[in-house]
């Protein structure tokens, strides 16, 4: 038993500082710091940044270009990264379509796509959920009907995440009816140049539209884009969607939001003390400390028997809800914090270079939508009760 | 001990209840916010012709109702449609407060619709803080000049007047010392701006605005016991608004779990999503019980009414989030998305818990009301 | 819309006071308030008092010698009777069985129990539940099968609450196993005097044999004692457990357990400040007591609506639910108040005129008792579970 | 960073469990509880052959292990099969003291399990404050005169001595007048009786006890920073306690679930009791992390340390009301009857909220530390 980092690990986590210190633009990390919004160049920015340097596929093997880290590097990555307000990774591309192409695809789509990847030439986005398919992931009702070499592709995707910025989009089609549902799935690399593809913008309770609905009507997909073998597309979905849950319990969200609720509650004046010296508001702060005191061991624990080679199983529906909860409840006593400013809506305001004033502190409408927007953690990857069932099943044995 | 309707109000509860289903649409809720003023003028004006404004005003006022189950009434019935056309703001607040202060005349056409005003009351540091009034009004001449700022001060580019407290004195938290002023809203200057739950406010910027004496309201130094009464009606109303919506998230919600079909079967039929929204219910039950407690004791002692008022806004504020969580989480994907019904009653109901006081804030003045 | 009492009920609360200031005797009341425990003849005592001013049966009609009260009268009734400490009325001869023999019972059985119910003649117990079936009533295996004038009765009853003290015991027992479970259930009164019955306690979590198990060996019980029809036990089953759900949301007892609560918190010193000072647990104090104001309010709506003549349907499922929440909590705080006190267990401290000094202040055992034992509230009488399903199905039609 | 359990400490693990499982029957918790000792002689030397008690002393002090995973490991073991044999107050609080203030020769007969010592420090009117201390030791001749109270001294009628806390000077919460005595058993008189939970305690009512000056134990007046350091130990410990009557609770009740059959399947097949248990186990996974926590920083700054220790306590009472009541209601009838093996494990693990500070008390202390 030892919760401290070995040597090695310390100084790993000295270059990921010095890589911060030296190379994170202030631009970006203000804009994050502040719950701007970012934009498609301010992520290719910033991926091109770690990408000179090696460092943006954290978890990609050396060969491919990656970095190679264990479990515990990405973690002190990840920590480090998130507590100095870089912007995210874009997932979808690097940590999803990524490691399917490793170990499914074949040497001509490993070739042309993971250096894109890495260089930014293609934006990738996730075409796995379809209307009221909700977390029953197999139910995919698009179709790609074989047509000498393509595919005739039909159907609808949604809650594509960042669609609007991709130029690809990797699917889940359904190529055949026999069997069980999860057996007439294949895994399509699709232009989103080709014609028939619509993609319309879903805005969210925050007011954003982060998420878009893409609309396949006729679409022509060359065979050559299939990952694998046709209708096994079931498979390496799962195995993407056990790469989706590295990082799945944001400890290091939870103790930026953590650093920013304090630092608003030691700003909000509450009669003739300040928020944070309010007894009941204190001891909300200070529940939810601990329980991230406990949830990162907890994480710790887990990332440490992924670096000793074992795969996380239901553990990480364990990390994934109370991750949330944690989150979720942060997010709830910022939005509390601010008070009466968390009504005012000035969208133009999120904008760089827009000077529209926010009306009260900065840090208020950020606030409110954080909390609407992070109402999605406990909905979307398997929501919170789909991960209850998982734990009852696969621990509980209920 | 009853707890029927009367007769009247149950009129007043049905014709009101019918005209807001047809009225109050998804693109009226839109296009109001969307617009300068941020409100509906064809929804303000029918209600005004329906009376709707005279229920919150007792009959010797001009009105013919005005007691705490008036409000509760037509204020769950704003709730259930979601609306957010400013007769919490311009009847109980800025009207109450006109009429409790002997101004029948501007009373008489605030109920008629014609006049409405807007109530400037809080300030960038007063949180919930009623009593925090660092704004002043300083004698000058034959009249006033008013220095200060009150911030998110709802629907006043849709007000015709607005009504500002200003402290004659003192220092601030002194309620021996307030005073309020009625202007016409183009006498201040202010900017304004969309609300999270519709409509729009201002941030009213007073630095030297000259007033003629006219402008004081009552006796100088003395709007705080009105001030305070009025809150307790203003609590009231929003405690039932927030009942309304709660209503009308729950059957948003039960209607979806019956409909919604996942892994097979309606998602109604798994039993934790049954036992989580029993629970719900429940707690929708104790949000009732509160509004009618806080109704029922509106003209009962000072203790006893604003012990009400704090266990009242502290049980709807811990019951709203729950039932915003809640329904956003048993409806998924879906119940994230703008244009869905349910995103604007839970926005709105939300924002409740950021008026006049949230949860923590009236937890901790119930200890101290109780304690005295 | 009136939330106070009309002068007639304000009379009527007048008159209970009065007979409770008058009668009561202060050695019942010290007990009750102080958690000791009652003997039988405690309970009889405070029975033939009520009895001697008519007001024992509160939900009996008066041509059986009961009170005619209607629901508001029995709410200000309980109220004020619990507000002063009195014993509760035991409920299986007056609640339960009473209300059954005057609708379904015959002449004979209503002349010769009735009587002796009010006068404490008989202690009735339940034999209702068995072992394994939980909230399944209907599975009831113990059988009664005809022979001659009478029925053979073999089988178990358990949780048999004060069955200790019972000469009489209303039972279901199976008749018939054809058709549906609660088709083949039949209604009979035994003797607990009759060769073959035997009674065993089961001591509880606080250490007190509250409950009992009662078993039936070839007890031999003659045909007049069957209440009703054959086979139609079901039905009265049915019919008594309405009865049973009258005070069903313990509001008195919510509002004695918060009074102690808050006297004890008062009393508790922690550090430089009484603990009722202590602004968390001063929180967790107001956040009950506010919770029970509305849920007084609920519990007045239903009674009013009651006594209007409407059956209280799944509503008295919420009250169950979230009276039990309140009065648990209430529990949980005051166990908590009294801080290391609440570990000495000394049992000889409950019984009257033993001078068993208690170890620490007089209250702490008796609040740890009741923690332990009121988790019976959310478990009996149909568990908080089956309430929530009952109010899934009958108000939200799930 | 490695949360694998060294060989050592695999071993210990492997033979206590066995011993335990063998060893601690019902039966013998009922008789060591009925008993006028209040415990079991047999588990007691059992514990003591077996080096049990060794584990809880580094080297240096004559024993191989004492660090904070020691203890964890053994009191997660004992919490798994609820006994209550005294190792924290004799081993970890007592013995731990003598050995930090010099005592080799007495610590060897502890480790040894002949000499017996009990720790008496909390006050009627101390509540949960370590450094309440209002009994008073003065010098008198050539010796101390102890005069005071102590309350709920545990496994007193068990003990061969008690290690008895005493302020000799200044007033109350004074820490730099508290000063240690050690007594043999017989020089001081008490009332014991039984506890929830299991064993005796004892009430110590010392009215001018005279003791020889060889009874204090380390310098006058320099006994704090020892037992604050003791203090988180004993809290490691009790929390490890609670976190083995946690894992056995969770046992018991999925097995229940597992096997009770109602309404014609399985209770675990309900998915409203498969959620709620899921939620148990995270939470149990939480407690199991913050013990962890308090263990890996025992040796830390002090101020790391004593957050650690009341983060650890607030989160395990949280924690361990949950799995109480929730293990209770999940049983259902047979939860509440004292035979069935839950009744105990509930109880004592309801009672380590009633020790060394609760929930509450930790948050606030939590606060405290970490504003300074």
């Amino acid at each position: 038993m030892d919760l401290n980092y070995t040597d090695e690990q310390k100084a790993f986590r000295a270059e990921v500082r010095a890589l911060l210190a030296d190379k994170l633009p202030t631009r970006l990390s203000d804009k994050v710091a502040g719950g701007k919004r970012l934009t498609k160049a301010d992520y290719e920015e910033w991926h091109a940044i770690l990408n000179a340097r090696g460092w943006l596929a954290g978890n990609w093997p050396e060969q491919f270009g990656g970095t190679g880290w264990d479990a515990v590097q990405r973690h002190i990555f990840e920590e480090e990264t998130t507590a100095a307000h870089a912007p995210r990774i874009v997932p979808f591309g690097l940590a999803m379509l990524g490691p399917v192409l490793q170990k499914f695809g074949n040497d001509a789509q490993k070739a042309q796509y993971l250096p894109r990847i890495l260089n930014g030439d293609d934006w990738w986005c996730q075409g796995y959920s379809e209307p009221g398919a909700g977390s029953d992931l197999a139910s995919v009702k698009a179709t790609a009907v074989r047509d000498g070499d393509h595919y005739i592709v039909n159907g609808q995707k949604t809650w594509t995440t960042l669609g609007q910025y991709a130029n690809m989009i990797f699917c889940l089609v359904r190529t055949s009816k026999d069997g069980k549902p999860q057996e007439g799935i294949s895994f399509l690399l699709i232009d989103m140049d080709t014609p028939g593809i619509e993609v319309r913008p879903i805005v969210l309770l925050d007011g954003e539209p982060e998420v878009n609905e893409v609309f396949f009507d006729n679409v022509r997909v060359p065979v050559e884009n299939l990952v694998g073998e046709e209708n096994k597309g079931w498979t390496y979905a799962k195995y993407l969607l056990t790469h989706e849950r590295t990082n799945i319990a944001g400890v290091g969200f939870a103790r930026a939001g953590l650093a920013s609720l304090k630092r608003i509650a030691g700003l909000e004046q509450d009669g003739d003390r300040k928020l944070i010296e309010n007894p009941l508001f204190a001891a909300k702060i200070a529940q939810v400390e601990i329980d991230l005191m406990a949830m990162a061991t907890t994480n710790m624990r887990i990332v440490a028997a992924a670096a000793g080679g074992q795969a996380p199983g239901a553990e990480s529906s364990m990390l994934k809800i109370k991750g949330t909860q944690i989150r979720q409840e942060i997010n709830a006593l910022t939005r509390q914090a601010v008070g009466v400013y968390a009504m005012p809506f000035v969208s133009e305001a999120l904008d760089e270079g827009v000077n529209a004033e926010p009306v009260g502190p900065a840090y208020a409408m950020p606030a409110t939508q954080a909390y609407f927007n992070n109402r999605k953690l406990s909905i979307y990857g398997g929501s919170s009760e789909v991960q209850r069932t998982i734990i009852s099943k696969a621990i509980l044995e209920l | 001990m009853n707890f029927d309707l009367t007769d009247e109000r149950q009129m007043l509860q049905d014709g009101l209840r019918r005209y807001l289903r047809e009225t109050v649409t998804a693109d009226l809720l839109a296009s109001a916010t969307g617009s300068d003023i941020g409100q509906s003028e064809v929804l303000w004006n029918g209600l005004a012709e329906m009376g709707v404004i005279g229920a919150l005003f007792t009959e010797d006022q001009g009105g013919f109702g005005g007691a705490g189950f008036d409000l509760a009434l037509v204020f769950e019935e704003l709730g259930r449609v979601g609306a957010f056309e400013p007769l919490l703001e311009m009847g109980v607040l800025a009207g109450g407060l006109l009429a409790e202060l002997g101004q029948e005349g501007i009373v008489e056409d605030i109920i008629g619709g014609t006049v409405r005003v807007a109530f400037a009351h809080a300030e960038p540091a007063s949180r919930y803080d009623l009593s925090h009034v660092d704004a002043t009004a300083t004698a000058s001449g034959d009249g006033w000049t008013l220095t200060g700022r009150k911030s998110v001060v709802i629907a006043l580019p849709f007000a015709t007047h607005v009504l500002i407290s200003a402290r004659t004195g003192g220092s601030t938290g002194d309620t021996s010392v307030i005073s309020l002023f009625l202007l016409p809203v183009d006498a201040v200057s202010f900017r304004d701006y969309p609300l999270n739950g519709g409509g729009r406010a201002g941030e009213l910027d007073l630095d030297g605005v000259s007033v003629p004496k006219a402008a004081l309201i009552g006796s100088e130094g003395n709007a705080w016991d009105a001030l305070e009464r009025a809150n307790a009606r203003a609590v009231t109303a929003i405690s039932a608004e927030a009942l309304g919506l709660m209503e009308s998230i729950r059957t948003l919600t039960t209607e979806y779990l019956q409909t919604r079909q996942q892994f097979g079967r309606p998602i109604g039929k798994f039993q934790a999503l049954q036992h989580r929204m029993a629970d719900v219910l429940i707690e929708i039950e104790q949000a009732r019980s509160a509004v009618i407690n806080l109704a029922g004791h509106l003209e009962a002692d000072r203790v006893t009414r604003e012990r009400h008022v704090s266990a009242t806004k502290n049980l709807i504020g811990r019951v709203g989030r729950l039932v915003v969580e809640e329904s956003i989480q048993m409806h998924g994907g879906i119940g994230m998305t703008e244009e869905y019904a349910l995103a604007h009653l839970v926005k709105r109901l939300t924002m409740i818990d950021h008026r006049f006081g949230d949860t923590d804030y009236h937890l901790e003045r119930f200890i101290r009301l109780s304690a005295a």
